[in-house]
């Protein structure tokens, strides 16, 4: 599988990548771990002219608390991400999600950014981001802007990013105490896409109640999906079995899935419900440590 | 046809450049331009490993990559891993506890499970499953290529370290 | 896959049968697609383009009234069309009927069933049927809202024009109704200029297409 | 019994660590891709998008036009040559290149040849191809209505039904099942599906315009009977053509057809007259070569009340796809299938098959079995659990009773075959017992009460390897003989080339091996050499677990040959009559005076410095084998599964297989092929499944979606054997290599039915997805 010819640039800093994304227009394509896209241009699918290797600008690569936010870089390897301590200790849902996505060797060269900026609903961020409430944070000619995830995935393969625009960090509010969260997926063999999986982060009150929750679904519609009604209802609520079974089948009625070889509708949604009521169960768990 | 850039790489411990096509895929570039053909290629989509080499100490697919990107990198492929006239202990595992059969994705395997060692000395049978997969074999069933490096551990943890 | 769908319109019946049964005035709902050429009464040349992602298709191919009962208002469209790299084709064949309201009013059925050949069909598997339902959604917004403005005269003056059509002027007013009205992830070729005259909301649709 | 010689000599049954590893683990294994020869070029295919479609026109102008580009082949310029069609191994013919029409997604159309594989892609992308689509066939149950298109316009037959064959006694058969208490019956599809070696498959074709000389490097599993049918094909004279397999990436019988790609690289290089390369790629390699399966099945067993089988009744339509390529070199149109009376002791039987043409990639070939013998396999263990299930007997005890036994050896079978030797139960109980199957049972009881899901599935199979004897297996008018040729040097050190191809079995350590048992001469000392067939004797290859019983029996006779001749030489040098001498490993010593004696390497060295009068120099021989029949592996596995109800997802929690093989050459490789069988059958059970959409588009093409499983997905596998010696075979070995992929499919998927049993699940047909199980609960109401 040969990909096709195209002129390969490589910027040292974030404007002169903008620039060039500027100057070369829909031709040009950021190339970042480029583990969606190479194989697409391998299979003669994609085909830029341009290929902007971002990958050499330096001081994107990171994973840090700051002014209440986790900061990831958008050039941070899934495997950093997967690895970084913070991660482990005080995001398992973080840990969970970049753990099962795709193999090690595509996780060391993967970047969270890129996942995200790919639009991809079958991508795995994306709804853990969603159910963080995270803010997605782009770079283009008129310096950064800040956007908040729930408005960052406009359709498949498709995002609010503009074309001279690059992703630069993503920011996760701080959780604050009693909070925690899981992700749960369910893919036909490591490295495939998740014939369905859900993302689930909760704040619990101090009576044990639910704060606030968030929750994303991968692969159940042409975008991420944001289960606002499971969200909503489970605000106030005791995580019973019947408030968790609940919150799961609203989940369930939110998505949108299609058919495909992993499974039909019907099935979809049902593996939301259940992977659902296994996240939340989880995320409860967690948050009352 | 684009125009022609100038990679250097230092491979197995020697350096290396050529020109080459910004298209040209690394795991080409290593096979046919450096003559190196231990590093194989078994799909077309990211999903069997075979080209798996170390790139600046990681595991990257090879074929998933473009030569341009690697330029300066540390590369390190299984011709690599006899050192000092002698095999690597996971080298000598995968002879000893039959961790090959037909050999294709045997140098991908070694050099996932080499990086494994490197981070994690003493795996869990679940960490080497884990571990290599991102790497398919048709023949073995894994069985003994997770023997192959615990037999390396063993060895290394007895001061074959490498 | 098929696609079934039903709605309704304030103009008579008979508009928005010449609507139609007019296979250029249909063909620009389709997201991408334009009439190139009229080739005789029942037969024009297109294209489609049909962009997922990173990945775009072209499409060459022929717009074919296969049946056109004017009797019961129904006709049969068929639009084939190969891959100008020779690695597939895309068909689809779209049946509409028309029944009158008693308010006066004319109600639309779109039976639409789409058909992919080749290596978008082989590799995409997991994303057909997604990009199938935009496409179909885009295709029925367009001719309601196309059908809602016949009564106005803003509508594309190419539209009524006869052979050859202006390709270009065509596409460009379909590219301007659905980036003013809809978010969708399919993109459309064209030989545009720039979009620096589309409205802002649009100009984040028509951006967004690489990462 | 086989007497075992010391670890030095590393007779058969020591576990010696592998000869041919050493390059392998250290990147220098040398595979068809890696062949780099001066001047070489690169082919790559233009294929078709449409599974069914005339073909109007091809226009390679602009790609020719690229700089780079030196030929571009199509089926219109085959055709002048008459190579636009090549023979199936199944009388049928193939496109090479396409004319007229294409029949199937992928299919090759034209061959473009350029100085660099990135030029050939891009111009391959410029040949411009017109096609007017047709209607496309795609479920082989439609393939005779007189709606579907005809599909072959080359055959005079305007019908896409290829053949009808039937064998066994009908009359006593339907008797058998009026007059039945008890009836059972399943029908089950044994999908589509693909080997996929590692290495895909690919050549290099280099002619010499000076020697007229066709070197071709192949992904061969059979280069002899290659070689013979380019010499047919081509018209070029065979002692011209020297085809060298070298390191294959596995087989699994994906490498046994020849493929339009070497046919084009072979006219390539005759064109060009440099080497031309072309390696598929995995998708050409999954959607074009060698499929396997495509079996739809419906087996119905008549018995009587105590569960005693009386009668077996199977009736199944094969889908071959576009062209008849099965590679299967039997008389019988679905090969071995009629060996699907399996274990069990039947009276009347009756098979029957019908071959049916659809728009898919052509093949049928033997994944990894004997031909056809795995769906033959997988519906009879099926169909007994479905009855035992039926009778309420438990599956072990119902397979027992129904048994043959071991006094019924050789056993010949309802439909036709004659069995070597076998001990059912005994397998059958060493399973049991290392499964510890009655706690199991117990505590799927317990299980249930908790409303949990958990299943144990046996398989009780009888493999029938080693094709073939003369009189039943040939390619092509060859007889299924295989050869080994030893060379004993004279410091005593051997060479042995054979006529099979070692493509990871690790042939050169089990042959070698095998020369060791029988002269003595230490393992080590013995280089194996195959896949040149310049230098090695003529065979028909590699596949159906046929080495170990012709070419290693051929190795052994081969060695009998060499002692007879160095018995000769050592009554001489002991100056003694042949008579008076005794053989025991690796020396003739006299008999009642030991310590009177000549080592096999001092015979050795006087074969070339001290001939007896009258005798030839040298010390070699060679042995074509014909083996008297087929030699029948068999073996039980048992698997436990846990189900969890919410996702449908299946957990192979164990996996038990004890197998008999006979005498065992190395049991550290047959461990190994046993494990790596498994998985394969693990992954048929579970994910393996090419399919076709309405419009012919391959769903599966790829490794994205034709899943194999990785490590994690793997379960431990636990081994154990018993030992029945084949009767006829020189050292009482019977292949192995298959079995585990032959026996495996049925123990998962009975497992997992009988997970379900007790609400009323009989079958369900692989791959057994999460989605499947899922829905088949939903069904019965469990989520």
């Amino acid at each position: 599988m040969i990909p096709p010819s195209f002129e390969y640039l490589r910027p040292k800093t974030v404007p002169e990548a903008v620039a060039l994304l500027q100057q070369h227009g829909d031709e040009a394509k950021i190339l970042s771990g480029g583990q969606s896209l190479i194989p697409m241009m391998k299979l003669r699918l994609a085909r830029p002219g341009f290929l902007i290797d971002i990958n050499r600008i330096a001081g994107l690569s990171y994973v840090k608390e700051e002014g209440g936010y986790l900061k990831i870089g958008a050039l941070t390897r899934e495997a950093e991400l997967e690895a970084a301590p913070l991660v482990r200790s005080k995001y398992p849902i973080l840990f969970d999600t970049a753990h099962v996505i795709a193999d090690p060797q595509v996780r060391n060269m993967a970047t969270v950014g890129g996942n995200l900026a790919h639009g991809d609903p079958a991508n795995d961020h994306p709804a853990t981001m969603v159910a963080l409430g995270a803010q997605v944070v782009a770079t283009g000619p008129k310096g950064e802007r800040v956007i908040p995830i729930e408005n960052f995935f406009v359709s498949l393969f498709s995002t609010a990013l503009q074309h001279e625009e690059i992703l630069t960090e993503i920011r996760i509010p701080v959780p604050p105490a009693r909070s925690g969260g899981a992700y749960f997926k369910l893919e036909r063999k490591v490295g495939d896409f998740a014939t369905a999986a859900v993302a689930v982060q909760l704040t619990l009150d101090d009576k044990g109640a639910c704060q606030k929750a968030g929750m994303g679904l991968t692969n159940v519609g042409p975008t991420p999906v944001k289960a606002r009604k499971a969200e909503e209802f489970l605000r106030g609520k005791k995580f019973d079995e019947a408030t968790i079974k609940q919150a799961a089948q609203l989940a369930a009625d939110e998505s949108a899935p299609s058919p495909d070889l992993r499974g039909p509708v019907e099935y979809k949604k049902a593996l939301v419900k259940e992977l659902a009521k296994r996240a939340l169960s989880r995320a409860v768990e967690r948050a009352g440590k | 046809m684009a125009k022609k850039q100038t990679v250097h790489v230092k491979i197995n411990g020697q350096q290396r450049e050529a020109e080459v096509e910004p298209r040209l895929l690394l795991v080409h570039f290593i096979r046919e331009t450096l003559a190196l053909t231990g590093t194989h290629v078994g799909c077309d989509t990211s999903n069997c490993g075979a080209c798996t080499i170390l790139l600046n100490g990681k595991t990257v697919k090879s074929c998933t990559m473009f030569a341009v990107q690697a330029d300066g990198a540390d590369l390190l492929t299984v011709e690599g891993l006899f050192q000092d006239g002698k095999l690597h202990p996971l080298q000598e595992g995968f002879k000893q506890e039959h961790g090959l059969q037909c050999g294709f994705c045997t140098p991908g395997m070694l050099m996932s499970t080499y990086a494994l060692l490197q981070r994690n000395a003493q795996p869990t049978e679940n960490d080497i499953r884990w571990g290599i997969s991102g790497n398919l074999c048709r023949c073995t069933g894994y069985q003994n290529i997770v023997k192959a490096v615990q037999y390396a551990a063993g060895k290394m943890a007895q001061g074959g370290a490498r | 896959m098929r696609i079934e769908k039903t709605f309704q319109v304030k103009e008579p019946l008979d508009k928005v049968w010449s609507f139609l049964s007019d296979p250029r005035k249909v063909a620009v709902c389709v997201p991408g697609a334009q009439i190139t050429e009229q080739v005789d009464e029942k037969t024009y040349k297109g294209a489609i383009s049909v962009k997922v992602g990173p990945s775009v298709t072209d499409y060459k191919g022929e717009v074919t009234i296969v049946r056109l009962d004017p009797q019961n208002h129904e006709i049969e469209i068929l639009g084939k069309g190969q891959d100008v790299r020779g690695r597939g084709s895309a068909s689809m064949k779209m049946t509409g009927k028309l029944r009158a309201l008693d308010n006066g009013g004319t109600e639309v059925t779109s039976i639409s069933e789409l058909n992919v050949v080749g290596i978008l069909a082989q590799m995409g598997s997991r994303v057909i049927t997604e990009v199938s339902n935009i496409m179909f959604a885009e295709f029925t917004r367009n001719f309601e809202t196309r059908l809602e403005g016949l009564g106005n005269a803003s509508a594309p003056a190419a539209e009524t024009t006869a052979k050859p059509i202006s390709a270009i002027s065509l596409v460009w007013q379909a590219i301007k109704r659905l980036f003013s009205r809809l978010k969708l992830a399919l993109s459309f070729h064209g030989k545009r200029t720039d979009h620096a005259d589309l409205p802002n909301d649009s100009r984040v649709q028509a951006n967004q297409r690489r990462r | 019994m086989i007497t075992k010689t010391s670890a030095e000599i590393g007779g058969m049954g020591h576990s010696i660590k592998r000869k041919e590893d050493s390059r392998f683990i250290q990147g220098k294994g040398n595979y068809v891709d890696d062949v780099h020869l001066p001047a070489m070029v690169y082919g790559h295919m233009v294929r078709s998008p449409y599974a069914h479609a005339r073909l109007k026109s091809i226009n390679t102008e602009k790609a020719k036009q690229l700089p780079g580009v030196l030929a571009i082949i199509t089926g219109e310029d085959l055709a002048k040559a008459n190579l636009a069609w090549m023979p199936t191994l199944f009388f049928d013919k193939q496109m090479v290149l396409a004319t007229g029409k294409v029949l199937f997604q992928s299919q090759e159309v034209a061959f473009v040849v350029a100085h660099d594989q990135y030029t050939a892609a891009d111009a391959a992308e410029l040949v411009e191809v017109e096609y007017e689509e047709l209607p496309v066939l795609v479920d082989p149950h439609k393939a005779t209505d007189p709606s579907s298109p005809i599909l072959r316009e080359d055959r005079e037959e305007k019908s896409n039904h290829i053949f009808h064959w039937e064998v066994g006694d009908k009359a006593a058969t339907d008797k058998a099942f009026q007059s039945a208490a008890v009836k059972a019956s399943v029908h089950a599809i044994s999908q589509r599906c693909h080997p996929a070696p590692l290495e895909t498959c690919g050549c290099v074709a280099d002619f010499n315009r000076a020697t007229e000389k066709l070197t071709v490097y192949l992904t061969s599993q059979a280069p002899h009977a290659h070689r013979t049918l380019f010499s047919i094909v081509g018209g070029i004279p065979e002692q011209n053509i020297r085809v060298i397999s070298p390191d294959i990436g596995g087989g699994f019988g994906n490498k046994v057809p020849i493929y339009p790609g070497y046919v084009c690289a072979v006219v390539a290089s005759l064109t060009l007259g440099v080497p031309v390369k072309w390696i598929e790629t995995r998708s050409e390699n999954l959607q074009s070569t060698g499929f396997a399966r495509d079996y739809h099945m419906t087996a119905e067993i008549a018995a009587d009340q105590n569960g005693k089988v009386k009668a077996l009744r199977v009736k199944t339509l094969a889908d071959h796809g576009a062209f008849n390529a099965a590679a299967q070199p039997t008389k019988f149109p679905a090969g071995l299938f009629s060996m699907c009376t399996g274990s069990y002791d039947f009276g009347a039987s009756f098979c029957e098959v019908d071959g049916v043409y659809t728009n898919k990639a052509p093949g049928g070939i033997a994944y990894r079995c004997s031909f056809r013998i795995t769906e033959a396999a997988y519906l009879i263990e099926r169909v007994v659990d479905v009855l035992a299930n039926q009778l309420k007997i438990d599956p072990a005890e119902f397979r027992r009773r129904n048994f043959i036994q071991p006094d019924q050896f050789p056993y010949k079978t309802p439909l036709g075959w004659t069995y070597d030797s076998g001990n059912y139960e005994g397998a059958l109980n060493k399973a049991l017992e290392m499964v510890g199957y009655s706690q199991l049972r117990k505590e799927q009881e317990e299980k249930r009460k908790k409303g949990e899901l958990m299943g144990i599935g046996i398989s009780s199979f009888t493999e029938a390897v080693g094709a073939g004897p003369a009189h039943t297996f040939d390619i092509a008018g060859i007889k299924m003989f295989d050869s080994a040729e030893i060379r004993v040097h004279p410091t005593g050190k051997a060479i042995c080339r054979m006529g099979t191809k070692s493509q990871g079995q690790g042939h050169e350590t089990t042959y070698a091996q095998i020369v060791a048992q029988e002269l003595g001469i230490p393992a080590s000392d013995v280089v194996v050499e195959e896949g040149d067939t310049d230098t090695a004797p003529y065979g028909l290859g590699t596949y159906a677990s046929r080495s170990t019983p012709t070419s290693g029996a051929a190795t052994a006779m081969a060695a009998r040959k060499i002692r007879d001749k160095a018995k000769k030489i050592a009554a001489h040098l002991l100056e003694c009559s042949e008579d008076d001498l005794e053989w025991e490993t690796g020396k003739f010593f006299v008999k009642g005076a030991p310590s009177k004696s000549k080592s096999i390497q001092e015979i050795a060295f006087a074969a070339y410095t001290n001939i007896p009068a009258g005798l030839e120099a040298g010390l070699e021989a060679v042995n074509y084998y014909d083996p008297p029949n087929l030699t029948f592996p068999f073996g039980t596995y048992i698997c436990v599964v846990d189900i969890d109800k919410g996702t449908g997802e299946v957990k192979v929690r164990r996996f038990v297989a004890v197998d008999d093989c006979g005498n065992v050459i190395n049991p550290m490789i047959v461990e190994g092929q046993i494990h790596g069988g498994l998985t394969e059958g693990l992954a048929i059970a579970f994910m393996q499944l090419i399919d076709y959409d309405e419009n012919g588009n391959v769903q599966g093409g790829s490794f994205m979606d034709y899943l194999i499983p990785t490590a994690v997905e793997t379960p431990h596998w636990e081994t154990g054997s018993t030992c029945t010696p084949s009767p006829h075979h020189p050292f009482g070995a019977k292949g192995v290599g298959e079995s585990p992929n032959v026996g495996s499919p049925a123990a998962f998927v009975n497992a997992v039915v009988d997970a379900l049993s007790h609400l009323g699940v009989k079958h369900i047909d692989m791959p057994i997805t999460p989605w499947k199980v899922w829905k088949v609960l939903k069904e019965k109401g469990v989520n």
